[in-house]
């Protein structure tokens, strides 16, 4: 009995003031015929010391590659502060600060988390986190269905550019409320959302235009002509943004005239582990105006009854506790030590630190493909300037190529023929600020060795 | 002091800064941010020393006994983090071919096993990220399989008066309508109110067993043939399963799907509100819609499940895998308890709950659903107090924090006025819960006395009590810089 | 300038502040025939990124083998909030407890910590650490002279079953102080100090006389029978121990009649890592009347002001500090963040949980010994009772051996050849409770197939 | 509560039991003890909580500025303890072939080049468990070279009367007899007196520089060629290196033999009170008495340096490789620093020092060698206010904590009466010194109007002043079971 503290008094003791016979007792009221004598399928117990070196070995079946795919998931280096003082047992172990005075340090954290993402973002507000960059774009459109009043379509513009695990995700949870998604095509030589097909949908009545930027392909969208149509629509833009991108590139609530009315993504580039997909966590801004409707725990400032600044959840009238079927969002539970960690990233690197990484990871990913288009039988697939990713174009089928470079411990990239069967032969790579210029050769002569003995 | 206000302008933070110059100047002005964000510029020892601090203003597991009902506030084990965090598979990346993450997918496949057999299921997706997007996954399963058998009409999910938010908040995100069903006196649902409600409209019925109300639904075998005979199906959230771990299965009392809050029951953190994570199992008749992503075995190797094999799947929800990291902290919880630690958790989750429920009583304390067992919860009400004293659970709960204790979930359920619903978990020792007694007896005994003091409560934390209408009219959401 | 939060501003107004044109004015006082400017071989400054990359390559070609060595520093399993909670900012950045009232935490964990050791070793009190176990046993014997004015020889008895690096280190610390270490022999068969040895000194000035068990080979001294004849001979008597196997052995206090004088050892098996070599602890604890010649830190009870308990560094006037040259010791820093670890460690593994530790080790070793000497050839060389350690007899040089049982990844044991000549061909092997019966059986494969090869 | 007062009889933390059952009582009696020993019985949970609370109880550099003189309390960055902390490095037998851990002995390879190369020496020894082993280790290659050339009669070691109590008590532990140089009003050393002093019997002579007052010698060319004239050998204790990397080497200075302390300069953790670690470095003239064991590289693999290579080696001071782990961290903030880095470190830590230095000045403080220039460190006296105010330097340092700060290091160099030995390090910001400044006056100005308040302080820390009289009279050194 692991994490059990009673000693056979106790537990006497305990039964005694119950009233019970045994602990067995205590159970009289479920009806015995459901009852099961145990969990026989269940693996035995075993010491902390047997799982640690289960766990040992089950991690030495984990390889640990040269990283040139990014693909939704980022190769950043995290500073050591950022986990062990995330994992610190008050951080680690508290839960959502109800009680706002035994909670002021996750509470103050997650005033100062919503901070840095407004600065990243400029929009006014952000909420606490959403489960991940996918979940919150779903989240987003529903957001938008709501806040876009004088739109009765619910109909969502939304680009190919996107991220097609992110669009799965958003098909799953938003069209049994009855939106519609349409999707924006791209344009095959910027490999940014195709301009001719927005005029189709000029004057009609449009909900919100998804815009993500760098988009799947890397590349940066023009965001000003896209935001300034959208609100030409009436439609309300929602940005899909890199956060580390954002240190360099226009933020969302700067985009065009009025700028974008919710940004979401996914926030693990800020010092979250690549963990095999999660746990990550998704972020959302927006203008004050739209507070109302956004989805997820909000922290405010205010005093206590002696006039000292503290900090408290607020707007809880929007969330499920009490809302319930109205609710914004069925969001109980998000992902506060993802969040945890990322403010404690942010704070560790600083203004200065993101801005720097920002740019190493464009210009490694410049240099990256620079490189590797100087290989015979290599191409660049889109003309857009791109931030930290890109395609290219190989002669031949991608797969086999994988497979030999990973022999050598090497992620080459991800394959998009898939997921768009028109882009034959081609592999979105990228390299963060890790990659340095010895990776990138190492990648490069390794490729080359298997293009030329092909 | 807000780290912001620690900034300095041109401080910054030089073992953290890439060591090339970057010259990203190549890229069009027009892409590019006028100013630099206002992220604060400080040092690595300043943020280390200011996150430190704010951890301290925390009450936690580690710190406190923290009986918040339905949260399941339990015992982390250390050894779930450190052995999860190991470099190797914090270094995986979501999109490396599963030649050569194996020892990960094996972690994840034995997950898969273990809660199937322990909720009486047959297949399981791990990929929800807390209990809400379980649930969220469950109706949705629900209303594929209705609509997959082209019954389309099934559009109402039923859920009883003491539900938590989340159900008919995930009802609604699933494009259903709720139905409320009443719960009778003795704390069991209304039946005759049930069998009123069911019909040809009926998705099914989302429940959980024991309730919100700390007691365990005894007519859950005819609720369980009622829906089932209607047409409907049967939803178990799983919020509650600490308390019937090894003791009766979800699949064995007639539901269809369930999700287990891997946060509450298989104790992995939670990190000051998340990462949650709600894996969804699921009879025999769903096993078509399960989610993906999902692992599968052959014997030798370990593999994604590809989307073309699962042609009625929901689909995703989420890019990659779920809560990954802390699925393998609750695989690794699991291997620790085992079978046998595992039924322990129910015997003595619910051994401390009656324990302090009996105390209580014996104090004079009104406790809702006095005649019934508790289980791995129960519930006070102070209404009493709040009458006669002008206390209410509001004010227990802080003054509760002074004396140490973490307030017990309040105001949940809606059903019982004033209430507190309090959750031990199996974790606890005997002493701590006879001082959280005594905490509570003597918090009533000072607000029979002296309800100003009780009222003013806390008095010994960081801050005092909060104004929390302040907060929600002059909304304050992020800093800003002062001017000049 | 990593770690430097200074801004041009900040300097520019302390320089004012201090009315210095600048930095290198500071400096002034040095004269300049002496100034380096900088210092060009020490290599360039590193971002923490490039830091860990290196630092991860370096830990990469580090192998982890399978474990049966022993002889000093031992494979025990170490429960992972041990380090979760020692690295914590709070134990980790503090210096010695100066100042009791900020400093509570350290100075009760310290507290208990002695009571811990004393609890184990059936003496009165504990200090709170020395460097190591073999810097441990120096000091003892150095305590044994002040403790014992009767004995003007400076006479300590040495058995050669000592540790051989321990009795090195004794060599260089104590030699300088006029003291004479006399070697005891062993016994060719029990493998202990040999009796006849003893009664050559019967009668004579002996200050001081060493008892370790279990001894370097693994033996168990019969300590009733040396305490007693030391004590006959008016000798201190000083234990040197495991601390994980007074778990299960009779504790130094209970020695004969009178029980040992002192006991030290290092406490490595008490939750620390094996980390190649260090950092480590020792630990020594003695008898009431010993106190005031205790070297070390040693934390008491006493009550503040408001008559509260609390915790303080007492005794403080045998230090370096206060005494200066006539100090118990020199020793100011000792290993305080190890000596947290291994507190939190048998906290976490408790009575039960270190009596069942040092059981299974016992357990497991008799098994390894079984099984080993089951393969032709190789059989055990001494017949006393043994802990968790014991020596084996191979009919050829193991130097061979345990090179190609490296290559099996298997760390086989320790050669004693170099260190005791006339044990030719022998191996110290040892089992503590990580090994299964699966490793002890991978183990005598090998073993039989090497051989058997041959 | 101590830990042993949540303990109760039977109770036991399964996870961390060894899963076999033993059956050690194949032992004969004699070899057993007879009672369990009395460890605490807690579970897990109360051992995390009980151990997470009592670190709360700390001042640390994480949470507090800790201008501790003499112990350089700078930020000791996390990356250093994350790095070491990999697995492959603690699991390290230290028995292990040299094959089997070659990443580790390139570490101690690399630290040993880097030391050298700061120092000004010619050879490096990382074994030294702490500053004071470090010492002995320095006395002892001085003492071994006098006896390997046959001068046999240098058995007098000189010290500044203001040295640290460790040098003092080192050269006893290697039989050597300390005589005290004085010194002079300006903080210098009394030339003449160490004249007068040298002779034939003179073993050397151990400084630090700057000396313990916080002021450079200024004079130690001249001391050097004296002692050396003398046929003395010159000491280094390097406690106070962070004052002058990059500036000046100790080499440079003349010195044979110097220790330096890397928790202190190279910011290895002081984990309340250790490990810390003393690695000495050497001229030419000791290179052969070098303790052992030391990691040579052959251009492809490294190896330690066996035994029979260094005849004249002092010996070892430790049973395997020193505190290696410690060792570690150091090099990768070697690393960290680089030699940019380093010069910094003495720039800014004499930068702090002197700018707080200055503002108490400027606030009526008495500066002890207010003439002199501040190094990394300086002392003020409060002998006026211990004389005038009945409020000594003790009742300041308490009452700074109260304000959030730690006590500098008080009544030590023994030579200023009533004296407080600040400082600051290099990792502290500007604000950080100021709160301290404003802290520093602020208790002054309190103890000139209200002496009585400050005399009982600390008022917010767990305990009050603590009675250490008591607790030395009265020895309580261990917890025992109460009795009955
Ligand atoms: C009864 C019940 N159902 C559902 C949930 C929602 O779970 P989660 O917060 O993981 O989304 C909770 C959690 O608080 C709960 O207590
Ligand atoms: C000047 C000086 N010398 C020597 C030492 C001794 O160093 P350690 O404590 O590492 O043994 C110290 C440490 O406090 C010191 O300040």
């Amino acid at each position: 009995m692991p994490f059990i503290p009673h000693t056979e008094d106790d537990i006497e003791q305990m039964l005694a003031t119950i009233g019970a016979a045994n602990i067995d007792a205590l159970f009289d009221e479920i009806p015995a015929a459901l009852r099961v004598d145990g969990l026989p399928g269940v693996p035995t117990t075993m010491s902390e010391a047997e799982v640690s070196r289960l766990m040992t070995q089950r991690a030495a079946d984990v390889q640990r590659p040269l990283c040139f795919v990014g693909a939704g998931a980022y190769d950043h280096h995290i500073p050591a502060a950022v986990w062990e003082i995330a994992t610190r047992g008050e951080f680690y172990s508290a839960y959502t600060p109800y009680q706002a005075e035994a909670s002021q340090g996750t509470l103050q954290l997650l005033y100062e988390y919503q901070s840095m993402m407004t600065a990243l973002t400029a929009l006014d507000v952000s909420n606490a986190s959403l489960y991940d960059g996918a979940s919150a774009l779903a989240e987003a459109i529903l957001m938008a269905v709501r806040c876009n009043r004088k739109s009765k379509s619910k109909r969502i513009l939304m680009p190919t550019t996107v991220h097609p695990l992110y669009r799965k995700v958003v098909r799953t949870i938003v069209l049994s409320q009855g939106i519609e998604l349409v999707e924006l095509p791209y344009d095959a030589c910027g490999g940014t959302i195709l301009a001719a097909a927005l005029s189709e949908h000029e004057g009609s009545d449009i909900t919100a235009l998804v815009i993500p930027t760098p988009n799947f392909f890397g590349a940066l969208e023009e965001v000003d002509t896209l935001t300034d149509w959208a609100h030409q629509q009436d439609a309300q833009v929602i940005a899909l943004v890199n956060p580390t991108s954002l240190a360099l590139l226009k933020p969302p609530g700067e985009w065009g005239h009025k700028g974008a009315d919710i940004a979401c993504g996914e926030g693990q580039p800020l010092g979250i582990p690549l963990a095999g997909g999660g746990p990550y966590f998704g972020f959302m801004c927006c203008k004050k105006a739209h507070v109302r409707q956004m989805p997820g725990r909000i922290v405010g400032a205010t005093l206590d009854l002696q006039g000292k600044r503290g900090f408290t959840l607020t707007l809880q009238a929007r969330e499920q506790h009490i809302r319930r079927s109205k609710a914004t969002s069925n969001i109980c539970t998000n992902q506060g030590l993802m969040v945890t960690a990322a403010t404690i990233y942010m704070a560790l690197l600083g203004r200065e630190g993101l801005v720097r990484c920002a740019a190493a990871c464009h210009d490694n990913a410049v240099a990256l493909v620079d490189r590797l288009t100087a290989i015979d039988g290599i191409s660049k697939v889109f003309d857009q300037p791109f931030f930290h990713e890109a395609v290219i174009r190989f002669e031949r089928p991608v797969a086999g190529l994988l497979e030999q470079l990973a022999e050598q411990n090497i992620l080459a990239g991800y394959a998009l023929q898939g997921d768009y069967p028109e882009l034959e032969n081609c592999l979105l790579v990228c390299a963060t600020e890790q990659r340095n210029a010895a990776d990138i050769e190492t990648f490069a002569k390794h490729l080359q060795q298997i293009i030329g003995s092909h | 002091m807000l780290i912001f206000e620690q900034s300095r302008a041109g401080r910054c933070n030089r073992a953290q800064l890439p060591s090339s110059q970057a010259a990203h100047s190549a890229l069009p002005e027009r892409f590019l941010r006028k100013t630099e964000p206002a992220l604060p510029e400080v040092s690595e020892m300043q943020t280390v020393r200011h996150y430190t601090r704010l951890s301290q203003k925390n009450f936690s597991i580690d710190t406190h006994f923290y009986p918040l009902g339905s949260c399941t506030m339990k015992y982390n084990p250390r050894a779930c983090n450190t052995l999860a965090m190991q470099g190797a598979f914090l270094g995986q990346h979501p999109h490396a071919p599963v030649g050569m993450i194996q020892g990960f997918l094996a972690c994840l496949y034995d997950l898969q096993q273990i809660l199937a057999e322990l909720s009486g299921m047959r297949g399981v997706c791990l990929t929800p990220m807390a209990g809400a997007q379980g649930e969220f996954a469950g109706v949705a399963m629900m209303r594929a399989y209705h609509l997959a058998r082209g019954d389309n009409e099934r559009t109402e999910l039923l859920v009883p008066d003491a539900a938590h938010g989340t159900n008919p908040a995930s009802a609604t995100m699933c494009g259903l309508s709720v139905r409320e069903i009443p719960t009778l006196v003795n704390g069991d649902m209304d039946i005759a109110a049930l069998k009123v409600a069911l019909g040809p409209r009926t998705a099914g019925i989302m429940l959980t067993n024991p309730s919100t109300l700390g007691v365990f639904e005894r007519q859950i075998a005819e609720i369980s043939a009622l829906v089932h005979e209607a047409g409907g199906l049967l939803y178990y959230d799983g919020a509650n399963l600490n308390a019937i771990l090894g003791k009766v299965r979800p699949g064995d009392m007639g539901f269809d799907v369930i999700h287990i809050n891997l946060h509450k029951t298989f104790s992995t953190p939670h990190g000051g509100g998340g990462p949650g994570s709600g894996p969804v199992a699921v009879s025999e008749r769903l096993l078509p819609f399960l989610p993906i992503p999902r692992v599968a075995y052959d014997g030798s190797s370990y593999r994604w499940i590809a989307e073309q094999e699962c042609l009625h799947t929901i689909g995703r929800l989420s890019a990659f895998m779920g809560n990954a990291g802390i699925l393998l902290r609750a695989y690794i919880y699991a291997r620790l308890l085992g079978r046998e630690g595992m039924e322990r958790v129910a015997d003595f989750s619910t051994l401390n709950a009656n324990y302090i429920m009996a105390r209580l009583k014996q104090a004079g304390f009104d406790v809702a659903y006095a005649e019934r067992r508790a289980t791995h919860e129960f519930i006070i009400t102070l209404q009493r107090q709040a009458q006669e004293l002008g206390v209410n659970a509001a004010d227990f709960g802080k003054r509760l924090l002074d004396h140490g204790y973490h307030t017990p979930t309040i105001y949940f359920p809606l059903l019982v006025p004033e209430c507190m619903l309090i959750e031990p978990t199996e974790t606890e020792a005997k002493e701590t819960l006879d001082g959280f007694i005594a905490a509570l007896i003597s918090i009533k005994e000072e607000a029979e006395c002296n309800a100003g003091l009780t009222k003013s409560a806390p008095l010994t934390l960081p801050v005092r009590r909060l104004d929390e209408v302040k907060a929600a009219r002059e909304l304050d959401l992020a800093w800003s810089a002062p001017h000049g």
